[in-house]
């Protein structure tokens, strides 16, 4: 409770900001509907289709990867902040660390002999 | 002024939740979801599980729905492609969830109702967190970890990009 | 929790937010002069005195311009996103500890928002918010250029949080906590009696991992890949016009001032002044609120020097290309980051702790 | 526990908010056709018992519920990486994501 509240005012504070910017360009804005002005701007041409096209699949790699490795480096935060207390108690941590280093190298090593981040 | 922060957050929770299943369009399914589970990220910060409430958002919003809205980009469906669910279904299985969740609040509030809660809700601490998983629980992380590493490898083979796509 | 605690808690969040928006007209200014002075020409002078005034110039002309919804674009998304990207960048602000406390009124108000007991996660966890207002800008735009630069810009922020994350980790590693304000105390005082006891002396190469993919996250030259301009028109703002692209900038510069905040607090000391310890400060200058004015200005100073080592850099280096920025953080910066934790875990247990 | 004291009490409105997250993502995943929406569904009903499991972990002042959210959240995303990825290859055999089209897939 404590440490939400002081959150929420600063959100509600944002949101007053950001409504204020809408509000403001609303109001001062100049409105002079030229139909050109609300095609999509394509460097001059008439637009062919839409921009809704499919795209490279490795995008999704990259996210997913992204996704994998975030999961994994989430953890290494409350490891880390044991580490430093736990050397008294001799190496264990050291070890779980390493396997778990280790592990997460063959993935990466993995990923980069696939040399999927080549996009073009 | 903890009831009404709580209420406004679980209502928040809920709408954005039934956003998520009623939106036609999948982009503010997704974008519904951020909501939600920004909401429920706020429910654990106002409980005290401060670490749990930051990882919420870290994975969840921060990488777990955007793998949502990247796929829906890559795919970019113009028009919502799903055919209507046909009536009758809906209305079998709405009544079918609510009897489920009546019946489930009845056991839940009977059996949970019983626990002591505490007057002051015992701070459960990242420290505490932290050492509970790296001693008891190491094994169980370990072997996430290889579970992790095996989906690695299976996705690069279910989700080989093809050649002749267009870039 | 009491009213005036509430109403604390509100100001304090209104001046903070406040004083942190002022970095945006700063940075115009700043980053036009130094542009013109690399490139050997006087920059903005006609608005004001060295053209001082330009900011409010730049400012007046944002607001009065008319602001189009172009067709065929999702309305709701269009007008949401440039917030998208603006809310995360206001948010993250709560839990940067600016300085030690002031008394005011028989009070001790801490010079922070929100003492979370994670704000480091926290920070990791807003920040990578951020990608939504490029996602969806992008997506709701229906323009190729737009939906391009907004993958690409995707892409690039989300390879590099991990080597964020990763460097991350060092630094807990060697502090032992997630707070952010638990650091900047760990840090006052002397290493081995000459070197300040920073962050950066501990964790050297975490450090630079932070410096490479904070320029990323922020999506800056060298990095500027979603708005390389000759490539993609303007990447994923192309359809933006007016105030609306305004906040997209905002939002820059705001992510600029809490990257450069956090590596202040978790690498170079926070609010501290090297070698002279608060207790030292606080004796000679006899008032907690002085020496809260004085860490404040500390504060602000170190931030700027990395403002101004980001516009430096930007106007020097040229542009990545894709593949190279892809390369360079999973290649690169994530074996390194795991390298250095080893390196770190090691060393840590050689010599027993800190 | 008498209705006027349960309506009351936050523990209640607590399981009550959990269980009805749970309920609309059941819902979801029943009555969508969209896969994409289904799987969204699915994580809806991870995190309704996520929600309980910590509050009932506060409640008590224990962590291990929170160690559990921990490995709940890990599966969570790796269900989300490899049912995207089906998805994907779905998408690219019959340009849909409706799930009624892969009827043929059955047996």
């Amino acid at each position: 409770m404590e440490t939400l509240l002081p959150l929420a005012i600063l959100l509600v504070v944002t949101l007053l900001l950001c409504a204020g910017i809408l509000i403001v360009t609303q109001v001062l804005g100049p409105k002079n509907p030229v139909p050109s002005r609300f095609e999509a701007y394509e460097c001059g041409i008439k637009p062919e289709s839409g921009s809704h096209v499919p795209f490279k699949s490795s995008f999704y790699l990259i996210a997913v990867l992204f996704l994998l490795f975030d999961v994994e480096a989430a953890f290494f935060l409350p490891w880390a902040l044991v580490y430093k207390d736990s050397l008294a108690e001799g190496p264990a941590l050291l070890w779980a660390l390493l396997v778990y280093l280790g592990l997460m190298a063959v993935g990466l090593v993995y990923i980069l002999q696939k040399k999927i981040l080549r996009l073009n | 002024m903890k009831e009404a922060v709580f209420t406004f957050f679980s209502l928040f929770t809920l709408l954005t939740a039934a956003g998520v299943i009623l939106s036609r369009n999948i982009i503010y399914s997704a974008f519904n979801l951020v909501l939600c589970f920004f909401g429920l990220a706020s429910l654990y910060l106002l409980w005290g599980a401060t670490f749990l409430s930051m990882i919420q958002i870290l994975i969840y919003a921060g990488a777990i729905v955007v793998l949502f809205v990247f796929v829906v980009m890559l795919l970019n469906f113009e028009k919502p492609t799903e055919q209507k669910t046909r009536f009758s279904i809906i209305v079998l299985s709405s009544a079918g969830v609510w009897t489920l969740a009546l019946i489930l609040l009845r056991v839940l509030s009977k059996s949970l109702g019983e626990i002591p809660s505490l007057e002051t809700p015992a701070k459960a601490s990242v420290r505490t967190i932290s050492k509970l998983l790296f001693s008891q629980y190491l094994w169980p992380f370990e072997v996430l970890t290889v579970f992790l590493l095996a989906l690695i490898v299976g996705i690069f083979v279910l989700a080989r990009p093809e050649k002749e796509e267009t870039p | 929790m009491t009213l005036i605690d509430f109403i604390i808690a509100a100001l304090k969040a209104i001046v903070i937010l406040v004083a942190v928006i002022q970095v945006v007209p700063v940075m115009i200014y700043v980053e036009r002069k130094v542009a013109a002075l690399i490139q050997d020409r006087p920059g903005p002078n006609r608005v004001g005195p060295f053209g001082l005034l330009q900011p409010v110039a730049d400012a007046l002309k944002f607001l009065l311009k008319e602001d189009p919804i172009p067709h065929y674009t999702n309305r709701l998304l269009y007008t949401l996103a440039p917030f998208l990207s603006l809310i995360p960048a206001c948010l993250v602000i709560a839990a940067l500890p600016i300085a030690d406390k002031a008394v005011l009124f028989g009070r001790e108000i801490t010079i922070q928002i929100a003492d979370l007991d994670v704000s480091l996660i926290y920070v990791l966890a807003i920040g990578s918010l951020g990608v939504y207002g490029i996602l969806f800008g992008g997506w709701a735009s229906n323009n190729k250029f737009s939906l391009i630069g907004s993958l690409r810009s995707a892409s690039q922020m989300v390879s590099y949080e991990l080597p964020l994350g990763l460097a991350a980790v060092g630094a807990v590693m060697v502090f032992g906590t997630f707070s952010l304000r638990e650091m900047v105390i760990q840090q006052e005082g002397t290493l081995l009696g000459i070197l300040p006891n920073w962050g950066v002396f501990y964790q050297p190469i975490g450090f630079l991992i932070f410096l490479v993919a904070s320029f990323a996250e922020t999506n800056r030259l060298p990095f500027d890949l979603p708005e390389s301009e000759a490539e993609l028109v303007a990447g994923f703002h192309t359809e933006y016009g007016s105030m609306k692209f305004a906040t997209f900038f905002m939002a820059e510069y705001m992510n600029l001032a809490t990257m450069s905040g956090l590596m202040t607090v978790i690498y170079f000391g926070g609010w501290h002044l090297p070698w002279v310890s608060d207790a030292k400060l606080l004796e000679i200058l006899g008032s907690q609120n002085l020496l809260c004015i004085i860490q404040v200005a500390t504060y602000i100073f170190k931030v700027s020097v990395f403002m101004f080592l980001y516009v430096l850099i930007r106007w020097t280096l040229p542009r990545f290309r894709f593949d190279q920025l892809l390369t360079l953080s999973w290649g690169s910066l994530i074996p390194i980051g795991l390298i250095n934790i080893v390196v770190s875990a090691v060393l840590m247990y050689v010599l027993g702790g800190k | 526990m008498i209705l006027a004291e349960k309506l009351t009490s936050m523990a209640y409105w607590s399981h009550f908010v959990s269980i009805a997250l749970f309920a609309l993502g059941l819902l979801g995943f029943l009555t969508r056709r969209n896969a994409l929406i289904v799987l969204m569904s699915l994580e809806l009903m991870l995190n309704a018992v996520n929600l309980l499991l910590v509050q009932i972990s506060m409640r008590t002042g224990t962590s291990e519920g929170i160690v559990l959210v921990v490995f709940v959240i890990t599966v969570a995303a790796a269900e989300v990486a490899v049912g995207l990825g089906i998805i994907l290859n779905l998408y690219r055999m019959k340009k849909t994501v409706d799930l009624g089209s892969f009827r043929n897939l059955s047996g």
